[in-house]
């Protein structure tokens, strides 16, 4: 190891760095530059600080949370890969497995929001093609502030942040030819100017070809390959200072530019080397947050290698590039290999008929040394561990938010709405931006590219055929960030219940999840306190829906002038389905089918704090969220499973946001397999339900987790019934009426009960965003 | 129509050099993979012609500066300039 | 012997899987993927250039696919006669190769738009569209930002005096601002077609519509007789 | 490096008058909806700055002119022009 720490040019010494504590800059704290200063036993230089600021930033090393994420349940019988690696893996039986992740691109989307949309895309994407996998499809979660003046501070920056993450994550997705099949979409005032971008991406490969991101065996090569390098994405706040004084300001960005086109490339290259020339390829990654340094140092890590690289061969987009913005660059479309010593040549040579170079910028090492040489000096020399495994670790302190006993004072019972005149409450709420159809952004995804959706964008959940089997994925995701604002645990089970209820509905066994936990900054004990109860109520559901985490993502400091955003776990699912004639969508079929509501044993209750209509007619949220029977909801979904499986079942539809209501309309509006357009079923247009609730007109509305609405054909209804009773004593399905075909909503309680036209009520919930937005 | 006199403003705009141009890139190669000598480099900008006149109170110039800064020009990664002529009748 | 279908494969093209599964798999044609640089297409009956976005459509949507050298090779197997067939991207390769008259050009909403379509056969005197009925109406998916097909007003009168308009969107669902609907389009020999949907994600019932199928098996009886 | 000069080359794309462009009708809407008075018309085009050097054997306004007619441009929406000036070391 070299005594004295290399000096580059221009850059401040080691002892510059020490004195003028540069590093705060880069969020390290004092003491983890002393913690550094000791594990290298010197002081670092200028570069190797830098190393150490951006590998042990929460952002990388998860310092915060790794406490908390550990405490999620991981394992189950079918996961083949957890946590970890760049993307978690479940089995689905015949030799295959699925693969996915999220990943959320919250903070470069508020700044540049199609380019920042766009390249989450590609960085979710190379997640699942880095482990060997084909990408299958990818979902959406988004969250904007809100659309109307009187509820925005600038609704036109609103606005034109949906239009540009939209449209970024269009033009990305559609070029590169993964279809977008789902999402979620939604609005609160909490996200103005912290919009949450979450992508997951799910993938499919067979077992055999699963990859490691692994850089082992000394003496073997590390090649680059993909987009060269330049200053795009160098963390903010190094990016603002002096270094590109020489430069012109205005001439200078820091913004990352996707480029769909070459990752399309880089997709069917990696493809091709995992699949057909394994024996030469040892381990690869993708470059992702902290680019080369991060993929580098934990390829390295997981091997328990050194590494030797030699700067002056990275491939650079820009001239004069030090050391530090080399390593830190976030240029997307990269990819790092390990290859075996002596077949370089091949490598090159199938990366080229891709119209790719692949560069060989380093070798493995066995000395456990991370080191970098640049124009003839040695400018880092680091142990491995010390920037990956030995990165520190905090329990931060946690307290119960202030906001919570207000928010439990509000009165939320069904008098606190008061609703007069439940036809036109109901009309609001299609209309209201979170409960509307989110055609509008849908159909600017290609959601049938690569001939395997089913379900489109449209139903609970997406769900795509596997090919060569009978089998097929269901996949959602799923939050609704006021129940946890309200309660962070109760708000976590419900989370994943609501995913659940969602996979189910279209068919499928629920498999595992993975997430994106938007949080506000840690250091906030109120945050922490959020955090670690939300993923208690998360850990919990998972436990019961027996659906593990197997990857993820935190994504912290989510906040403007303080203001947090409402705590706000995306839960990303999959599920299985053992065969496609099982897919069931939310549209009702046939006039004279059934109409049931399936409800735990407790039926719908008066479950409106936090709901829509509660924010809709009082303005704000607030109330007591009750505790959730995850074990009753659990039940409820074995119950309808059973009853799809045995093909009891014309169509299901989970209760969500608007309640049992909202459920029922859109359940007639129908949406129907891979057109996700009315005009698909051509019996749309006539279609409506006759229904009799024994229930108060408020309850219409209310949200009670884990109820399903269902349509059972005619003749089915007396064995639909002895299923759900077999299947589940806790479950009870409600008849409620029928499918009619007078094209009327005709909805009777115990109070005056709704009456609208089908195709009226349609036409609000469809048309409400597009006029929104423009 | 008013009786001030008309414009034609063209507006450039481009990237700032730091920022990737994968369109660029791609038009480059596909010159050289025909055969064409001699391009260093291509970048790719937007160009706009726009027909105008001022209006009340104020100069052609401010409004155009508005609408490059807001609207036709992405600050964080792109930069503009333009030219007004007086157009022909 | 069956027929050979070449596939052809574009840097950034992205439907070749899915036309080569629908000729393949679901016709049960011969049929193989051919490289873009590739020179020589002896041997095939027909060739096939699926939808993407060749050369990430970066300056015009098949600008630059159309340089490609396999192009060379497709403009002299259909000089010869030969059946060669473009949806989407292909669509937009085949015109802007000015193997099909006219251009595509950014739909008017200015929006990417992915629906299933409602397509009417305007001219089933083809090698395509033989085996659909006149005027039948059909469900075609369509996935494009740049599918407004333009022509001047001479050449639509020429397309039309030549029964060149092979489909057209049902009145009222044209999707992209398309000069008279039109949807699709062959040249004069009518052994070059080119259409924005995409029959070949219409053939199989499970994913909504198998409305694809007769026009491969159109192609495909068109080269046994 | 050779020893022939270097030259910046910009070449200017747009839509021929008949073409519709509702793209440029979107920028103008938007501009108005801004509430900016006195923008008659908005067309867009496409604007590429080229740095190039003349091989040997063809002017460069051979290979621009080339390059332009092939690829740049569709010559069936559209119309270029271009402007050669000497690079400034
Ligand atoms: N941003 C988006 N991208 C793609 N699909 C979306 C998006 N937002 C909503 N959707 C789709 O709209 C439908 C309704 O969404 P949502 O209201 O979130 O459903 P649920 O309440 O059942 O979870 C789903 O099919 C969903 O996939
Ligand atoms: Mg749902």
């Amino acid at each position: 190891m070299s005594e004295t720490a290399v000096k580059t040019t221009a850059e401040p010494t080691a002892e510059e760095v020490r004195d003028t504590k540069i590093y705060l800059g880069w969020s390290m704290t004092d003491a983890e530059y002393e913690r550094a200063v000791g594990m290298l036993g010197r002081l670092p230089n200028y570069t190797e600080a830098g190393l150490f600021a951006v590998m042990w930033s929460e952002h990388c090393c998860y310092k915060s949370s790794t406490p908390i994420l550990k405490s999620f349940p991981t394992t189950g019988p079918r996961v083949l890969q957890g946590p970890g690696e760049g993307a978690g893996i479940v089995d689905i039986g015949n030799g295959k497995a699925v693969v996915f992740k999220a990943e959320s691109h919250n903070h470069p989307s508020a700044v540049e929001p199609f380019e920042g949309a766009a390249t989450g895309v590609g960085g979710i994407l190379r997640d699942i093609f880095s482990m060997g996998a084909r990408p299958v499809a990818v979902l959406d979660s988004l969250r904007f502030g809100e659309l109307t003046a009187a509820h925005a501070k600038d609704v036109d920056r609103n606005k034109f942040l949906v239009d540009q993450v939209v449209a970024g994550i269009s033009s990305y997705g559609n070029c590169i030819g993964v279809p977008t099949v789902g999402g979620e979409t939604e609005f609160d005032s909490c996200y103005e100017g912290n919009p949450l971008v979450n992508v997951m991406c799910v993938g499919l490969i067979d077992v055999k070809d699963i990859q490691k991101g692994r850089a082992a065996g000394a003496g073997n090569s590390i090649m680059y390959v993909g987009a060269t390098t330049g200053r795009d994405g160098i963390h903010g706040a190094t990016f603002a200072s002096e270094e590109f004084g020489e430069g012109n300001e205005t001439q200078r960005s820091a913004v990352q530019v996707g480029d769909p086109f070459m990752e399309k490339q880089l997709v069917e290259a990696c493809l091709d080397v995992i699949h057909n020339h394994n024996d030469i390829l040892v381990g690869i990654q993708d470059m992702g947050a902290a680019g080369l340094v991060s993929s580098s140092a934990e390829m390295a890590s997981k091997a328990g290698t050194g590494l030797y690289l030699k700067l002056d061969d990275v491939p650079q987009r820009e001239t004069n590039m030090t050391p530090y913005e080399m390593m830190l660059s976030e240029s997307q479309e990269r990819m790092l290999l390990c290859v075996r010593a002596g077949h370089e040549d091949e490598i090159k040579k199938i990366f080229t008929a891709y119209g790719l170079d692949a560069v060989t910028i380093g070798r493995v090492t066995d000395d456990g040394q991370y080191t970098l040489e640049h124009k003839g000096a040695v400018v880092a020399d680091i142990p491995v561990r010390a920037l990956t495994d030995d990165a520190p670790e905090y329990h931060l302190p946690d307290s119960e938010p202030a906001r919570l006993k207000g928010l439990r004072a509000v009165d939320a019972s069904a008098a606190s709405l008061k609703i007069t005149n439940p036809s036109e409450t109901f009309l609001d709420l299609l209309a209201s931006p979170t409960v509307a159809s989110k055609e509008h952004i849908w159909h600017t995804y290609d959601s049938q590219v690569l001939t395997n959706t089913v379900i489109r964008p449209g139903s609970d959940a997406a769900v795509i055929r596997v090919r060569d089997t009978d089998t097929a994925l269901a996949m959602t995701t799923d939050c609704n960030g006021r129940y946890i604002y309200l309660d962070p645990e109760i708000g976590g089970k419900i989370a994943v219940a609501e995913a659940a209820s969602n996979i189910v509905a279209s068919g499928a066994t629920p498999l595992a999840i993975t997430d994106c936990l938007n949080y506000g900054s840690p250091e906030n004990p109120e945050v922490m306190y959020d955090l670690k109860r939300s993923a208690a109520g998360i850990s919990a559901a998972c436990r019961t829906f027996e659906t593990p985490v197997i990857s993820g993502n935190v994504s912290l400091y989510n906040e403007t002038s303080h203001e947090a955003v409402y705590p706000t776990p995306m839960i990303g699912m999959v599920g299985l389905l053992e065969h496609t004639d099982h897919i069931t969508t939310q549209a009702f079929k046939n006039p004279g089918d059934a109409i049931y509501l399936l409800t735990g044993p407790q039926g719908i209750r008066p479950d409106f704090a936090g709901s829509e209509v509660q924010k809709l007619t009082t303005g704000s949220i607030g109330g007591v969220l009750a505790d959730v029977d995850l074990d009753a909801i659990a039940a409820t979904q074995r119950a309808l499973l059973t009853a799809i499986r045995a093909g009891f079942v014309a169509s299901a539809h989970d209760v969500s946001e608007g309640g049992v209501a909202v459920a029922l309309a859109e359940s007639a509006f129908g949406f129907d397999s891979a057109s996700g357009d009315g005009r698909e079923n051509p019996q749309a247009e006539v279609l409506g339900v006759d229904v009799t609730l024994d229930l108060d007109d408020p309850l219409l509305f209310a949200e009670t987790v884990g109820s399903f609405v269902v349509s059972v054909p005619a003749g089915k209804v007396e064995q639909f019934e002895a299923s759900v009773a077999a299947t589940s004593p806790e479950a009870a399905a409600t008849l409620l009426g029928h499918v009619s075909d007078d094209g009327m909503l005709n909805i009777l309680t115990n109070g005056d009960g709704i009456r609208v036209a089908t195709m009226s009520a349609k036409k609000v919930w469809k048309e409400s965003l597009a006029c929104l937005l423009n | 129509m008013t009786s001030s006199k008309n414009y034609k403003v063209t507006v450039y705009v481009t990237y700032k050099e730091s920022v990737l141009d994968p369109q660029g890139q791609a038009v480059k190669g596909a010159i050289s993979r025909m055969g064409y000598e001699g391009i260093d480099s291509v970048r790719i900008g937007k160009y706009f012609e726009i027909m105008a006149h001022p209006s009340d109170g104020t100069t052609l110039e401010e409004t155009i500066d508005a609408i490059c800064d807001k609207l036709l020009a992405n600050p964080n990664m792109e930069t503009y300039r333009y030219e007004i002529a007086e157009a022909q009748a | 012997m069956s027929p050979r279908f070449a596939v052809i494969v574009f840097p950034g093209s992205n439907c070749d899987k899915d036309l080569l599964w629908g000729i393949k798999n679901i016709a049960g044609m011969n049929a193989e993927f051919v490289r873009h640089d590739a020179t020589d297409l002896s041997g095939f009956d027909a060739v096939l250039i699926p939808g993407g976005f060749s050369y990430g459509d970066y300056l015009r949507c098949g600008a630059i696919a159309r340089f490609s050298p396999v192009m060379n090779e497709v403009r002299r197997f259909a000089d010869e006669g030969k059946p060669v067939f473009g949806t989407c991207n292909g669509f937009q390769i085949l015109c802007e190769a000015g193997l099909l008259p006219g251009a595509l050009l950014r739909n008017t909403s200015l929006r990417f738009v992915c629906e299933t379509a409602q397509i009417e056969v305007a001219n089933n005197a083809t090698r395509f569209t033989s085996k659909y009925d006149p005027d039948q109406l059909l469900r075609l998916p369509v996935a494009h930002a740049e599918g407004r097909y333009t022509v001047t007003a001479e050449e639509l009168e020429q397309l039309k005096a030549n029964n060149q308009i092979a489909f057209r969107y049902a009145k009222g669902h044209n999707p992209n601002g398309s000069v008279d609907d039109i949807a699709g389009v062959t040249n004069k020999a009518g052994n070059v077609l080119g259409m924005m949907p995409h029959p070949e994600r219409a053939v199989e019932t499970l994913l909504g519509s198998d409305d694809g199928l007769p026009f491969f098996a159109s192609l495909i009886d068109s080269l046994a007789a």
